[in-house]
């Protein structure tokens, strides 16, 4: 477990209160907008700011606690900490920056190999540079690696990808979730691309204006509806648990159920049986009262629906039941009028099976 | 006061008996002596520079010779009217009187690691007396490794107060005024050039007001107070 | 607790070393600045030049500027006819050797402050509008605040301790050149001087802690103001 | 115009060659992975770093000619340069940031003014504080104004929302397409993000590894196909250029027309006759044999089949023709062969309309 | 060109300022960091004792050695009698009375040198599992190299030019204390010592000159190095 709790005043009227426990595994997401706490968050948990008061215990090991007078340095607590702004040692070239962290590891924990790292991050040919020749992204995927190769048992990472195209995102997103699920090295991140929270997380704290909104696992979070304003409207969706049933190699396809039914995505990783998460967007699910025939959806699941709600702007959000399972939909209010969608009408939800999003790396080709 | 004051450049050694001469000079007149107490050498050499001082009292003649070869002071006002003596001194609890005749033996005198302190012995003037003092007696090749050179003769009285030299070569008036010192030998007067302090008009400031002082530097009431700090009154 | 005339040497320490470093301040900014950001052919001359007082005995500073500034000197002789400005003997002259001395020392403290000033911040500027000039008024000098008093500091330390090129320049004139320094160096040649030389040192050891105070509840202030506490 | 055409190398190897001559309007979007030397180009621009030989003209103004020996120092291009570090001035508080570049700018070219800007950014209760004391997306709002308040005449963006929230980018967005839009300030916009470069850019250009892969209106550039590798798969789309042609007040939404057909969007601001661009994203586009009957899908184009891309991994790129345009459209390649999809068969495209997308402030809702 | 007396004070200087610069530094920045980085009680007495010999007249400074390190001084005694150590009159004595002289300029150009190191890296140095020693040797230090290397530079032009001090203290004993400065003082001080005098200065501005371009040269690599060139 890693339980955070404390209380944190800044000079100049800032306060920071916070209390989570979340497990020692996977990742947890800080999120929240600017100015929320996250980063200070994180700083305390790596000991760089001290709470007024308040504990800090990671895996059962206690880094902090005011009661107890107990406060670890930094050096003792082995967290990797990918900074904000990337702080790469100017009098160190590259492969010194990477290596720094690396040499201060004992040699019986080096399971994070230098060329892996390298490797992945693309930073090989960079090796001999000095650090103020790079640019910003180049910077942030050396700060990255010179954090893994320190071995750490926390990863603490402050908006590592902002800096990042796309494509090197899409690249490191894998090799943070490997590391995650293979040294069951627990990671918390701090971003504001749900994207990538929704990628990455296990665990979600929702922070606003130094207050704790939320904490707990992602699915759970994620559906609550005081998350809407930390969320924004355009990415609400559904989380789905589900065990993978087939594998459709010809086509490139995997079928999952879920306690509503079944659903086809790309093809995924796990062998038949396992299970893995789905996320499905409100705004990819679209209605139709008959089941349709001749479309390119494949995924059509029969479905009753529970709740309209008409809001302001042509959106509506529409509550759909799916076997147990409750479904978010979003459609425009003319549609809604067109279609007289009230609650009790059995209709069929469309989900484009390209749309299906997942928090695992088997999703990795179906996401954004 | 109307008159502006007159400055007046001194030896350092010259500090206490200038000071006082100055203030009796003050309390009869009422004209303001100002004085400068520094190196004869840097004093000359300020003349050199254009310093409009309008008395030059130098601790040497070397220096005042000097001055009086750049045209510096004139020549015609060089007046001698104190001296001083060379002597040895050593510590007050370790003192005991030496006579210098053929059998003393500086070695021995000195000790394994001992040190004699004086000026330094090129520049500052007791310094280049002692030297010229210990080559007459003969004892300069053996005693010039144990000799310590001091900024100033009162550096080197410091160092022999402090017991940091076993023994000094200073002027006498110094030794007067030393608390834990005692004159163990004087240096036969025919053993180096007579310690003199020669003074001079600078040139281009031979007025009444100067003469006055000047006058006045060599007068009876001066005199008493030269006396007073142990300085030999010709 | 102090006589009539220590108190004047102490006045007048006070005054040297505060016109000495008020005068030199801009022009070793001034200097630092151009040792630090531009690179020209005599560059390494300069450099050394800058060091020269610190390097040679301060007899010999002394010596030199009596050569050059005295009243028959290089420049000297030119001053007083053309300007009537007479630095032998005055307390101008003892504040200039003052300065000339704790020059090196104020270029080098100003000249690491500078260096440690991000240039990044200066081309935030200029792209803001602002000329080299104002940048170098309003972002480089607030930056390099600390380090500017730290040269202060130093060059005020050094104008109370100054000795050796003041003596030699401009003589040990009671009320125009008699700084703390040559008060001590006279006393040690009076007979009963040494509880003055005592007094004499305590008080530059107060004037020197005093200083050392205010420069540095001056820093506290400075570095909260440019963010840097 | 800004003509943008130079050379230049690094050490350590690198080599920038660009040429380029874009509108001096509206905003172009640097667009490439790390290192691709997005921000040398917008260096050289700003006059902080000098080509080895070029041209660099921004309406009519010679910034830099080699061969003419002209190199207008910094501060008289009046650039405004927000930097991918926000480099606030750490001697003056939040307020003397802001005011740095505004004092400096002449009276009459005061434009922009700074409750205005202090609103916007939402850095009202920052004013007093000191730099050092802000988060990370508080500076670099900060930085922001502070490059506005300089009243430039072309503004220079290295990544400047990489550091904010999804929220607060969502708020700034609209007014720097306002600034662009109102007092034709144009913008040289650096971004990964593909998203904020849609929505504001309207030209593009597109860098790899030091060279300029493509230049030119954004639509078009978007269309070529050598753009796959630098945008990614799941981002191909397609720009239709629409007219307005009625509000539908009750049910906020507006109708366009397109060269191939009409499309029902959220409602925008333009009057109805005003001209206005969409974005069709491949992945939202699905296909009907026939036209479906009670969907919430209200975008329902009749289209022809042009051709069908068989891909490697699940997915097909399916390209359409409805009236005189080329739609995109991606589906499972199990679909293509349940639906037979083939060159010349006439279906439906089903466009929802929550995925329209555009460049326009008008479409602010609608995007993701 | 030189006399073999005035070699021999050449010498004698180089190594002088070699050892004292040798012996300080490492203290220097010590203090330096004690200085710009702990909070503690009598901080504001070190502070103040730091900068002492600058501001105290040399030759009083010289005089405080000689009561303190003299052969019967308060802690010369002991390190005479215990361990054999004799300082003055000798050529370590000398070196201590650089050592002094030159110390505040060392720990001030060391101490602005860390204070414009960015903490931020020693943070992140700190997460990377490197204990504070271990941040110090291997990132404030490298860091900081500018800083030590312009300290360094000042000791050793300060310890050239030094001379009330170690003529106060250790006298002037040729080929154990008289170094360039004494030299030159003693040449000053003879009517026809202008010749050396000149001679032996333009040894101290070549000392100087050289051991700056020695120095510039270090700090370009030193700053291509950490990356601020
Ligand atoms: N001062 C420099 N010296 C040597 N090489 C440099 C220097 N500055 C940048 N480079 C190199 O030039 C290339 C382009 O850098 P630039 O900063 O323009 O990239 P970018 O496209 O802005 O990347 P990012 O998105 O990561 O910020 C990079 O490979 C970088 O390493
Ligand atoms: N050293 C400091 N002194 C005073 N206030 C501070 C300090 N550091 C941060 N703050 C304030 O604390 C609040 C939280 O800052 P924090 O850096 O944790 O935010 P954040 O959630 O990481 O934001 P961002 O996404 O912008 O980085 C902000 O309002 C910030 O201004
Ligand atoms: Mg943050
Ligand atoms: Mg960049």
């Amino acid at each position: 477990m890693i339980e955070v709790e404390f209380r944190l005043a800044r000079p100049g009227g800032f306060t920071l209160e916070c209390g989570f426990a979340v497990p020692a595994r996977g990742v947890t997401a800080l999120f929240g907008r600017s100015g929320a706490g996250k980063t200070t968050i994180i700083q305390a948990v790596a000991g760089v700011v001290r709470p007024d008061a308040g504990r800090i215990v990671v895996d059962g090991e206690v880094f902090f606690d005011s009661a107890r007078g107990i406060d670890v340095p930094i050096e003792a607590r082995r967290v990797g900490y990918v900074f904000q702004d990337s702080r790469l040692f100017p009098h160190l070239k590259v492969e010194g920056n990477l290596r720094y962290g690396e040499r201060r590891s004992r040699a019986a924990e080096r399971r994070i190999g230098f060329d892996a790292v390298v490797d992945l991050l693309g930073i090989g040919p960079l090796l001999a540079r000095r650090p103020h020749t790079l640019s910003g992204g180049e910077r942030q995927r050396v700060a990255i690696g010179r954090a893994l190769l320190a071995q750490p048992r926390l990863l603490l990472m402050d908006e590592p990808l902002a800096a990042l195209d796309g494509a090197r995102k899409a690249e490191i997103l894998p090799y943070l979730e490997r590391l995650r699920d293979t040294m069951g090295l627990p990671i918390l991140y701090v971003s504001h691309a749900l994207d990538e929270v929704l990628r990455l997380a296990d665990t979600l704290v929702a922070l606003r204006e130094g207050r704790q909104v939320a904490a707990g696992p992602l699915a759970q979070v994620m559906s609550r509806p005081d998350m809407l304003p930390v969320l924004g409207r355009f990415d609400l969706g559904t989380l789905l648990d589900c065990e993978v049933v087939r594998h459709d190699a010809a086509y490139g396809l995997s079928t999952l159920a879920f306690s509503g039914g079944e659903l086809r995505v790309p093809q995924v990783e796990r062998a038949v049986g396992g299970k893995v998460r789905a996320r499905v967007r409100a705004r990819d699910v679209a209605i139709a009262l008959a089941k349709p025939e001749g479309v390119s959806v494949s995924n059509l699941l029969p479905a009753v629906v529970e709740e309209v709600r008409a809001q302001e702007g042509p959106y509506a959000d529409i509550a759909l039941r799916v076997g147990e399972t409750q479904l978010a939909a979003m459609v425009t209010r003319e549609s809604v009028e067109r279609l007289g969608l009230r609650p009790g009408l059995p209709v069929w939800a469309m989900v484009k099976s390209v749309a299906v999003e997942g928090s695992r790396p088997e999703f990795l080709d179906a996401g954004l | 006061q109307a008159q502006p004051a007159l400055t007046v450049f001194a030896a350092a050694s010259l500090t206490n008996a200038f000071q006082d001469i100055g203030k009796l000079y003050k309390a009869k007149t009422g004209q303001e002596v100002a004085f400068s107490f520094a190196a004869s050498s840097a004093l000359a050499k300020q003349l050199e520079a254009g310093a409009p001082a309008a008395i030059f009292a130098s601790a040497d003649n070397k220096w005042m010779d000097y001055t009086e070869a750049k045209d510096l002071t004139l020549k015609a006002t060089r007046v001698t009217p104190i001296g001083n003596s060379l002597v040895l001194i050593m510590p007050a609890d370790t003192a005991t009187p030496v006579t210098f005749d053929a059998s003393f033996d500086w070695l021995a005198f000195l000790g394994t690691d001992g040190r004699i302190a004086t000026g330094l012995t090129d520049s500052v003037p007791a310094g280049i007396y002692a030297k010229a003092a210990l080559t007459s007696l003969g004892a300069w090749d053996k005693v010039q490794p144990r000799i310590v050179g001091a900024e100033s003769v009162r550096a080197a009285l410091a160092l022999v107060e402090r017991g940091e030299a076993r023994a000094g070569i200073v002027y006498s008036t110094d030794a007067a005024i030393a608390k834990n010192v005692k004159v163990v030998a004087t240096f036969p007067a025919g053993s180096h050039p007579p310690v003199e302090y020669p003074f001079e008009i600078v040139k281009g400031q031979d007025n009444p007001a100067t003469r006055a002082f000047f006058d006045f530097l060599t007068g009876p009431e001066a005199k008493v107070v030269y006396a007073k700090y142990g300085f030999v009154v010709k | 607790m102090l006589t009539p005339e220590e108190w004047t040497a102490v006045a007048l320490s006070l005054r040297v070393a505060f016109w000495a470093t008020f005068w030199s301040l801009p022009v070793a900014v001034l200097t630092a600045f151009v040792l630090a950001r531009s690179r020209f052919a005599g560059k390494s001359l300069l450099d050394g030049l800058v060091y020269l007082p610190l390097v040679l005995p301060k007899v010999v500073v002394g010596y030199l500027l009596l050569l050059t500034l005295g009243g028959r000197g290089l420049i000297g002789q030119y001053l007083d006819a053309w300007f009537g400005i007479k630095l032998i003997f005055t307390t101008a002259g003892a504040t200039v050797a003052a300065a000339v001395v704790s020059f090196p020392l104020t270029v080098n403290a100003i000249r690491l402050a500078l260096e440690a000033v991000d240039r990044g911040l200066e081309t935030a500027a200029r792209t803001l509008g602002a000329s080299r000039l104002d940048v170098f008024f309003s972002v480089t000098l607030p930056l390099m605040l600390p380090g500017i008093l730290s040269g202060a500091l130093l060059a005020i330390a050094s104008a109370l301790g100054e000795f050796g090129a003041t003596i030699t320049f401009v003589s040990n004139v009671e009320g125009q050149t008699r700084t703390i320094p040559l008060a001590i160096y006279s006393a040690t040649h009076m007979p009963d001087g040494d509880a003055m030389a005592l007094r004499l040192t305590l008080v530059s050891v107060v004037l020197a802690l005093g200083s050392l105070l205010l420069a540095s509840l001056c820093d506290r202030r400075i570095r909260v103001m440019i963010g840097r506490a």
